[in-house]
């Protein structure tokens, strides 16, 4: 205490001292809006700049795919031009082994990618993350069943499973396209999430749930699968590139896009072969599948930080 | 015999930032602590305790903030600004810290004598070998029964109060200087308690050890310390010797914790006495004292300004306006 | 009113809960337990950290199942409970957990931890009515509304605790098992809290399982205490018998070490323990506190003591008692001036 | 533990049944045979003759009953139909150690590197690290791996003379280690893409665990800490996906082997179903189903060494 | 190499050991020419490749073109093959030192030449030739080449066990000498007995090994030029010299080293360091890349493939004849060979590929371009598609027709089907639906008639118009169009039994101009490539119907 505080001090009004006692009103709480985990969560991401760029470049390709294959001019199937023309002031991105325009395609193809690639990721996000998760969860006989599904379905030649599936279903239609992509693509993430949730499970906040009288359903969706969160994201953030490529490499049994329409990995793999001489035709498709990995991954990133109370600022 | 001064700690202000704001957590702390001596720590849930002993190690989340004029001063050194390799031996071997929640704090993949060996050997020159017979030592001291098979265990092997003794002893490694031991008994019986108490005070008296003793049992403090400080929404409100604030505290906060104690005698299932209303939102800027609006003393200047220190003794201080000689004598209420 | 007319709400019979340590070891955490719980009651459980509280109250409510022995709650074996009925036990039967940060969901807010009960058993309910009980039951334990869009990590220790509380009270159960619910609170706080579920069991005829260290608030908030030691009773009394006078060694060693809150008291005439701390996996072949206990006998060594009703109401686990309080007493007392 | 062993030993079994009995009928029934995979379109006599010879004129059913007698009573899994001699369990005893050498040496590689980055990202979260590390992440999975390869051939082989471009000698080591590198390094890519995301995630999720505030205030160096207390705490998933890549080294890599001209198990794995040659499928799923069904063993023990929470369950 | 699917022809994969004729333009043939008084290397070694393992070295069994130049080293067929200083190709002595046909020319008598070994010593007889030859004819063999014994005596009822294998035409005399009786007189009957199913075979060897003789390294015996040292699978082999040999002054070099490189960059980047000698390729980026590359020599090579699609006759659309003409003329072959071989392939117009020869005339050109003429009589092929189909009924509406067109999984070949695709829906109108499909898959469907149009290669098996001719004869089956014309079946007849060769020829091109006029497949293109070694080579060999391997290789100067 300074002798300036001592002046104040001893000047202060006596009337200031008398009783009050406590106030317990005041000393509630001044009602601030109640921030939900959603609104915070977003909140966050949105504050992240990398996710931000990540969502502006997703935007910027949904849009592209959208008005692309139109700003050209130039029709996807037809040829415009002489084949294998590198980037020019008429042909952007060049133009293809028949003389096509690669811009044109590449937005038109874009299309099919992109939706494949998202929707398969979700589909096998989906089950392989609720398979994985029960599995682990329910434990016992439910689980040794449900691994050996798992390992049956993954030891099975994916090859011969997709010719039969096609056989079977008489159809190449983009629904058995996307059937004979997620047979078994969740497998992977089921045994990772099941690999988590198993060490999980044994902590306290699993068990007072299930004392709350949470039902194994709800605390498989709304505990055990948020807390392995991490992976999943993860794992979509492969799973869509990996869709991309994956359909262009049923189109060899006759599966994928249907010509003359195309796809990033149908492109990719036709100019695999002469990459050497026309590195455009093939640095392009594998740049936008890049780019959308990359939205992806700062997308993941971002909504991991977003999602992780530890890391709330 | 003059004791020298181990830590000092300075006007130490620490802020969260949250979404909704900045939480301020401790503000403006000044304490000392001296060698050989028990300070114990007291005050309500969240009003700072553990935040400020984590700052005094440097170990706070990434999301805290100490505020610039801050300072932690350790036999002379400011802590705040230590190199890297200061800062390791610093850590275990100067301070260390036993942690108030033992099941989070334990590795759970690490056998819990390794996670002792694993103090000593990075601040003793001793083999793995001595080291684990080290932990067995300690894993003793704290009174595990049967340490030789313990150390093999995981952390979720043992009961609550094990593992915090297992805190305890891993703290105890490297016979620290001083000791942060945030509430190192709440999970224990009594008998061990007494035991853990003696201990600590063993190397209290024979090493010359400090401890700071975070708890909210009162009778261990009474047992155990020998100077208490009560904080309260991040600040101190008062401070001194056990039998100064057992015996004639001077503020109404101090009283309200003294008068909530249950004791041995009270009546069937006879209401306790406790506090009304809510600790104060530390989102905010606290004008007056942070006490004010719970207190039943409370005057309308404590609404307005920060009370002064008032000094007692030379160990005694408290900050209340009823120290102002304007302010109407009260009665202690008990 | 008399033991006899009371209802049975809980009622353990030879309990045993065993764990598998490395190889074939097994660690006995909890070895023939039998007690009843009367409903509107408070049971007091205290003992020493490690002797089994915590994995007794859970195999009352079923978390683990029993290795041995049967749980009965209203009159039904828990591990047997039909899976229908299973919510309406969970309804009925809560806990608060020892450990307040693990038992919370560190992806979920505070707001959704506490509603998440509320939302199972009370689906009639509103979403807002949802969000005015979870700021109500924040208020009841001292917190306000702000918390509630909190994470688990950015509370202290005790207002961790108090989470766990209000989570278990949402549910408005009947019986709760209270694992050391307070400890990390302040006294102050204690107190409101004491003070709550106090007022509960009066207003609902709340039944509580109190697990506590706190020797004090256990008193206080007790009707009837059981003593456990290494995993079995010791000792089970009404409140005021047990403290007025406490029959088993290690309940008079317990009872002893209370600390006061008054530095004038001195703790240096306290009953210490002493001698090997046996462990719950090689636990001595007669009396299980023989190994620390300074009345022990040739019988204490080989013969492991049933607990007997040696008083009213008053049950002791202990030799010394198979000739009578008196003699128990007598002996213990020249014992005691041995030592002196 | 051996009771868990035996136990899961019995269900392999059970598994590994169901997984030769589904491959047989589905071989069976996907469309084109080993003749129509022949390479062109023959007479019928010739056809005929082929079929006779291998018993593919009798039904289905009778096949499978022969097939399951030869491996149940001789442990015969019979001959290759796309190439006629080369004895199916033979081939692979002899290929898969060439691929397990390759795939070894690239696992190895992957791991370590992917690991390391990843923890680097972790610890760099939102810098500049951080983001170089995902970008090579994107990198190792969008480039193909046949463009990897490709790329390296030109770099190190053509342009460089460093490693020759294909090619391999005994089982490449010592003065001929050199034909392994270039193909170990093309595949190993996209494992260090995927050890990098996975790590860094779950890093970061463990370096906000309370137990890093005990290392920390133990004093632990940051280095030790990741070492010791992040590192196993952050395993599961990376064992998670070692027990594939295990079974993925010895059964080689299909493009790699191809380019690199490597005498390894990968090329017959889409080469015996695209020739529908029907006793090297059987063989080559065998052989895979055995690895994949040991490594998930070896990851569920895997998991309780790695957390000990996690008790194998019998 | 017979029939194969996308890869043989489609000019995506190339190799040396695929059969191919020196065009006429080929004046670099004789840069690889030996030049006397130059100094040899001291060591000689020849550093070539494969595209594929070969699936068996077993000469009869096996069938691939991967294994031709394997066992064309290892075994001595009765003549060979080798190639003249102008790049056509001349029967050379091996191992008959002599051979006799009868006046009726049903009967071929052979001389073995004296002190003939195999690899272990023991002497090589006519029985083993005739062993061999009986081997391939065996249905319990399972040979898939064996029908190209189709001209000796009895084969058809051996072949289909109806006849034991001791009725075959053929017969060892005695240990000198081989008679092979044919069922009638064969004009390119000469031409077959280089190919590795008329190979000599030791019976005990082959007895002793069972199923896996030619499977391995060690499991085969030969009897050529060199022994088969070491097979890894998909790797590499290794051919050493014999010194068994009987003409082992002429085997040129040591050590031949054979790497299988499936993929074609690591082909070509092998090349550009030089670890292998000789590469050939159609694409013509490579070909720009490798013209200017220093100290390299390079050669045009005609390959006897052509691409095509077949037709389904059997389909109702396809049934119509007007329709088949309009889809065989509407097709823009200048185009395509612009788009996807800068204009350096060929063309086809025609069917049998321009490198096969009739006698000592080059077919082709004596035949001229079939196609042509169906087109010039029908100038407008989208008033003949529409013609087509309002004889069946169809209405006038060309756009809306859907054609199905099937080919073989691969980029470039999806890639070929959209110029297609395109071509036709510009001159037609029409719409062709693409699909693609495994081999296995797309063969069955071909055989089962289950298809429109189905985008193929053929590649012919020996030098002769036949080759690719007979294929569709009534009886061939190999490939399923569907498609019988008696007039047909007696022109391939008649020209094979022809004395005359130039008569041959005639009828040979009566019947190419049948089949085209009937619009019976669609031709595409030609197989065409470019041959490029390293100029320390010496006697490459340009022309594929050769079987002399690489006996003659040496190299000067090798760094
Ligand atoms: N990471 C964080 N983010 C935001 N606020 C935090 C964080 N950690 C602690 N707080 C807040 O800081 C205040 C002080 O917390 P601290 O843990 O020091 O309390 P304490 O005195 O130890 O209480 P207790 O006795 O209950 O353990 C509390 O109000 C708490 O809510
Ligand atoms: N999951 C488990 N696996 C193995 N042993 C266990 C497990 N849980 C508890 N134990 C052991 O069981 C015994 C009793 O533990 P419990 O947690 O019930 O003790 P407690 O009475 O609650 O002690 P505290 O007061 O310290 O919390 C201890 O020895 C402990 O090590
Ligand atoms: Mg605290
Ligand atoms: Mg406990």
């Amino acid at each position: 205490m300074d002798s300036r505080d001592k002046v104040r001090y001893e000047e202060i009004d006596s009337s200031k001292f008398k009783l009050i006692g406590a106030d317990n009103k005041s000393s509630e709480f001044i009602a601030r809006p109640v921030v939900t985990y959603w609104s915070d969560a977003w909140r966050r991401f949105r504050a992240n700049k990398a996710a931000m760029v990540a969502f502006v470049i997703l935007i910027l390709l949904t849009v592209m795919v959208i008005i692309g294959p139109i700003i050209s001019g130039y029709s996807f199937k037809e040829a415009v031009g002489e084949p294998n023309q590198f980037p020019s002031a008429k042909f952007w991105f060049g133009t293809d082994e028949i003389g096509r325009d690669l811009f044109t395609r590449l937005w038109k193809g874009g299309r099919i990618s992109i939706f494949i690639g998202i929707v398969g990721a979700l589909i096998s996000t989906v089950i392989g993350s609720i398979y994985g998760a029960v599995s682990a969860y329910a434990g016992g006989k439910v689980d040794v069943v449900m691994m050996r599904i798992v390992e049956i379905l993954s030891s099975i030649p994916y090859l011969l499973l997709v010719i039969v599936l096609r056989l079977v279903l008489k159809s190449n239609g983009l629904g058995t396209l996307i059937l004979a992509m997620t047979i078994t693509g969740w497998c992977g993430l089921a045994r990772l999430v099941r690999g988590q949730i198993l060490s999980l499970k044994r902590k306290d906040f699993i068990m007072a749930a299930d004392v709350l009288g949470v039902s194994k359903s709800d605390i498989v969706v709304r505990h055990l699968i948020p807390n392995t969160i991490n992976v999943i994201l993860v794992s979509i953030s492969f799973d869509i590139p990996g869709y991309i490529f994956g359909e262009a490499f049923l189109s060899y049994l006759g599966l994928g896009v249907q010509a003359p329409n195309t796809s990033w990995g149908a492109m990719a793999a036709s100019a695999q072969q002469v990459f050497q001489f026309y590195p455009y035709q093939l640095i392009f498709p594998a740049l936008l599948i890049g780019l959308t990995m990359l939205a992806f991954t700062l997308l993941g990133d971002g909504l991991r930080d977003a999602l992780d109370p530890n890391l709330r600022q | 015999m003059k004791k020298e001064k181990v830590l000092d700690v300075n006007n130490l202000n620490i802020s969260f930032n949250t979404y909704a704001g900045e939480v301020k957590a401790v503000r403006g702390v000044s304490f000392e602590v001296y060698e050989g001596e028990s300070l114990a720590l007291v005050g309500e849930s969240g009003c700072g305790k553990t935040v400020t002993s984590k700052a005094i190690l440097q170990i706070l989340p990434s999301t805290a903030v100490v505020k610039k004029d801050s300072s932690i001063n350790y036999c002379g050194e400011e802590v705040l600004t230590m190199n890297r390799e200061r800062m390791k031996q610093y850590k275990g071997s100067d301070v260390a810290m036993i942690f108030q929640d033992p099941m989070t704090s334990l590795n759970p993949t690490m056998k819990i004598g390794k996670q002792i060996m694993e103090s000593i050997l990075l601040h003793t020159k001793m083999s793995k070998e001595e080291a684990k017979q080290e932990a067995i030592r300690l894993l003793k001291t704290v009174n595990i029964p049967n340490a030789e098979e313990r150390v093999n265990q995981f952390p979720h092997e043992l009961s609550g109060g094990m593992r915090q003794r297992v805190m305890i002893a891993i703290a105890l490694a490297c016979n620290p200087k001083v000791i942060l031991a945030d509430e190192p008994t709440t999970a224990l019986d009594v008998t061990i308690q007494a035991q853990i108490l003696d201990l600590l005070r063993e190397l209290r008296d024979k090493r010359n050890t400090a401890v700071v003793l975070v708890t909210h049992d009162l009778g261990v403090v009474a047992d155990f310390a020998d100077r208490i400080q009560v904080m309260y929404a991040g600040e101190i409100m008062e401070t001194g010797t056990v039998e100064e604030i057992f015996n004639d505290a001077h503020h109404p906060y101090t009283w309200a914790l003294l008068m909530s104690v249950p004791r041995l005698d009270t009546g069937n299932k006879e209401e306790l006495y406790s506090l009304g209303g809510t600790p104060p939102d530390l989102l905010m800027e606290i004008k007056g004292c942070p006490f004010a609006a719970r207190c039943d003393y409370a005057m309308q200047i404590c609404t307005e300004a920060k009370p002064p220190c008032s000094e007692y003794s030379d160990k005694h201080k408290c900050r209340c306006w009823l120290a102002h000689p304007k302010a109407p004598k009260v009665e202690r209420p008990y | 009113m008399s033991n006899e007319e009371r209802e049975v709400l809980v009622e353990l019979q030879n309990l045993d809960e065993f764990f598998k340590i490395g190889k074939n070891k097994i660690l006995k955490a909890v070895e023939k337990v039998s007690f009843k719980i009367y409903r509107g009651e408070t049971f007091g459980l205290v003992g020493e950290s490690g002797c089994g509280k915590t994995t007794c109250g859970r195999t009352i409510i079923n978390l683990y199942k029993a290795t041995g022995g049967k749980v009965i709650f209203e009159g039904e074996d828990v591990s047997k409970i039909d899976k229908k009925d299973i919510k309406s036990f969970k309804k009925k039967a809560q806990m608060i957990f020892q450990d307040p940060y693990s038992s919370l969901d560190p992806k979920m807010t505070i707001g959704e931890i506490i509603a998440e009960g509320i939302r199972v058993h009370f689906s009639e309910l509103s979403e807002g009515e949802i969000q005015e009980r979870v700021s109500e039951l924040l208020k009841t334990v001292g917190l306000n509304a702000e918390h509630g869009a909190r994470f688990p990590h950015e509370l202290s220790g005790g207002q961790r605790q108090r989470i766990g509380i209000a989570r278990a009270l949402g549910v408005e159960p009947s019986f709760i098992v209270c694992d050391e619910p307070i400890s990390a609170l302040d006294v102050s706080i204690q107190a409101q809290v004491v003070n709550l579920l106090i007022e509960l069991q009066k207003s609902k005829a709340l039944t509580y399982l109190f697990i506590s260290h706190d020797l004090s608030m256990v008193k206080h908030i007790s009707d009837r205490i059981g003593v456990m030691y290494l995993g079995s009773m010791v000792e089970i009394s009404p409140k005021d018998k047990l403290y007025d006078r406490p029959l088993h060694p290690y309940t008079r060693a317990l009872i002893s070490a209370i600390p006061i809150p008054n530095p004038a008291v001195s703790s240096k005439d306290r009953v210490k323990l002493e001698g090997e701390i046996p462990s719950p996996i090689h636990a001595p072949e007669g009396c299980k506190f023989s190994t620390r206990c300074r009345y022990c006998g040739d019988k204490c060594k080989t013969c492991r003591p049933e607990l007997k009703e040696v008083d009213k109401d008053h049950f002791v686990a202990c030799h010394l008692y198979d000739e009578g309080i008196e003699a128990a007493i007598r002996s213990m007392e020249s014992i005691d001036r041995q030592f002196k | 533990m051996l009771k868990f062993i035996v136990k899961r030993f019995l269900y392999m079994v059970l598994t590994l049944f169901i997984i030769i009995t589904a491959t047989f009928f589905l071989m069976h029934g996907a469309e084109g045979d080993p003749l129509s995979a022949a390479g062109k379109t023959l007479p019928k006599q010739t056809l005929e003759n082929y079929r006779v010879k291998y018993g593919l004129d009798k039904p289905v059913i009778e096949q499978y009953a022969i097939f399951m007698k030869n491996i149940l009573t001789k442990g015969d899994f019979g001959s290759s139909y796309k190439y006629p001699g080369r004895e199916v369990g033979k081939t692979i005893a002899k290929t898969a150690p060439v691929s397990g050498r390759v795939g070894a040496q690239a696992m190895l590689v992957g791991i370590l590197i992917g690991i390391i980055l990843g923890i680097t990202a972790a610890l760099n979260r939102g810098k500049w690290p951080d983001y170089v590390i995902s970008i090579i992440a994107i990198l190792g999975i969008t480039i193909p791996v046949f463009i990897m390869g490709s790329l390296l051939q030109l770099f190190f082989a053509v342009e460089l003379k460093w490693f020759p471009t294909s090619g391999w000698k005994h089982m490449g080591f010592g003065k001929d280690f050199k034909y392994s590198v270039l193909p170990a390094l093309a595949m190993c890519f996209g494992s260090i893409a995927t050890y990098a995301r996975y790590m860094r995630s779950n890093v970061l999720e463990v370096l906000s665990e309370d137990y890093i505030l005990t290392a920390r205030a133990k004093g632990v160096s940051k280095f030790n800490i990741i070492r010791k207390h992040v590192f196993r705490n952050a395993a599961l998933p990376i064992i998670t996906i070692i027990g594939p890549q295990i079974v993925g080294i010895f059964t080689g890599s299909f493009i790699i082997e191809g380019m690199f001209s490597i005498p390894g198990l990968g090329k017959y794995f889409v080469d015996s179903i695209t020739a529908r040659d029907y006793p090297m499928i059987i063989g080559t799923t065998i052989f895979y189903a055995v690895l994949f069904l040991v490594s998930q063993l070896m990851v569920d023990i895997l998991y309780g060494v790695a957390d000990p929470r996690i008790k194998l369950e019998d | 190499g017979g029939a194969s699917k996308n890869d043989s022809a489609s000019g995506t994969v190339t190799s040396t050991a695929k059969n191919s004729l020196v065009s006429s333009s080929a004046s670099a043939g004789n840069a690889s020419a030996s030049v006397e008084g130059e100094e040899k290397d001291a060591e000689q070694y020849i550093n070539a490749f494969v595209n594929a393992d070969p699936a068996s070295i077993d000469a009869q069994k096996g069938s691939d073109i991967y294994g031709n130049v394997i066992v064309n080293g290892i075994y001595e067929p009765l003549l060979r093959l080798s190639e003249k200083p102008d790049g056509m190709t001349e029967l050379i002595p091996a191992g008959a030192s002599e051979y006799k046909v009868s006046d009726d020319k049903t009967v071929y008598t052979f001389t073995i030449r004296d002190g003939m070994t195999w690899e272990d010593g023991q002497a090589l007889t006519a029985k083993d030739y005739e062993y061999g030859i009986k081997r391939a004819a065996d249905p319990n063999t399972a040979a898939e080449q064996g029908f190209l014994l189709a001209p000796i005596k009895n084969f058809s009822k051996v072949n289909s066990g109806k006849a034991g294998v001791d009725e075959l035409g053929v017969k060892a005399i005695d240990d000198k000498t081989l008679e092979i009786t044919l069922e009638a007189p064969t004009s390119y009957f000469m031409k077959l007995l280089p190919f590795r199913i008329m190979f000599p075979q030791r019976k005990d060897i082959v007895e002793q090994y069972g199923e896996t003789f030619g499977a391995e390294a060690d499991t085969v015996m030969g009897c050529g030029p060199y022994k088969l040292t070491e097979w890894n699978h998909n790797s590499n082999l290794t051919l050493e010299k014999s010194d068994t040999y009987w003409d082992k002054e002429n085997v040129m070099n040591d050590t031949v080293n054979i790497r299988v490189m499936s993929d074609v960059n690591t082909v070509m980047n092998a090349f550009q360091t030089g670890e292998i000698d000789v590469v050939s390729t159609s694409l013509e980026e490579w070909r720009e890349k490798f013209n200017n590359r220093e100290n390299t020599k390079s050669a045009k090579i005609l390959l006897p493939s052509v691409d095509y699609m077949t037709i389904n006759h059997k389909d109702k659309l396809l049934s119509n004849k007007k329709i088949r003409q309009a889809l065989l003329i509407a097709l823009d072959r200048k185009g395509f060979n612009e788009t996807f071989f800068k204009g350096k392939n060929i063309e086809a117009l025609h069917w049998v590929p321009g490198c096969i020869s009739c006698g000592d005339v080059n077919y082709r050109e004596f035949a001229g371009e079939p196609v042509k003429k169906v087109a010039e009589a029908n100038p407008d092929p989208k008033k003949l598609f529409i013609e087509g189909m309002k004889e069946l009924g169809l209405g006038e509406d060309p756009s809306k027709v859907e054609i199905n067109f099937i080919c073989v999984s691969n980029p470039r070949l999806k890639s070929f089907g959209e110029y297609i695709q395109e071509c036709y829906s510009k001159v037609l109108g029409i719409n062709l639906k693409i699909e693609q499909m495994e081999w296995p898959i797309l063969s069955g469907k071909v055989n089962k008639g289950d298809y429109q149009l189905a985008y193929l290669a053929w590649t012919a098996d020996y030098d002769d118009p036949s080759a690719m001719l007979a294929l569709f004869t009534s009886n061939a089956e190999a490939v399923n169009t569907g498609w019988k014309n008696e007039k047909y079946d007696n022109l391939i007849k008649d020209a094979s039994e022809a004395s005359d060769m130039s008569k041959a020829a005639e009828l040979y091109k009566e019947a190419e101009e049948l089949l085209m006029d009937e619009a019976v497949v669609i031709p595409i293109i030609n197989g065409e490539s470019t041959m490029y070694w390293n100029d320390y080579m010496r006697n490459v060999t340009l022309n594929q119907f050769t079987s002399t391997g690489y006996k003659p290789r040496y190299t000067v100067g090798r760094p």
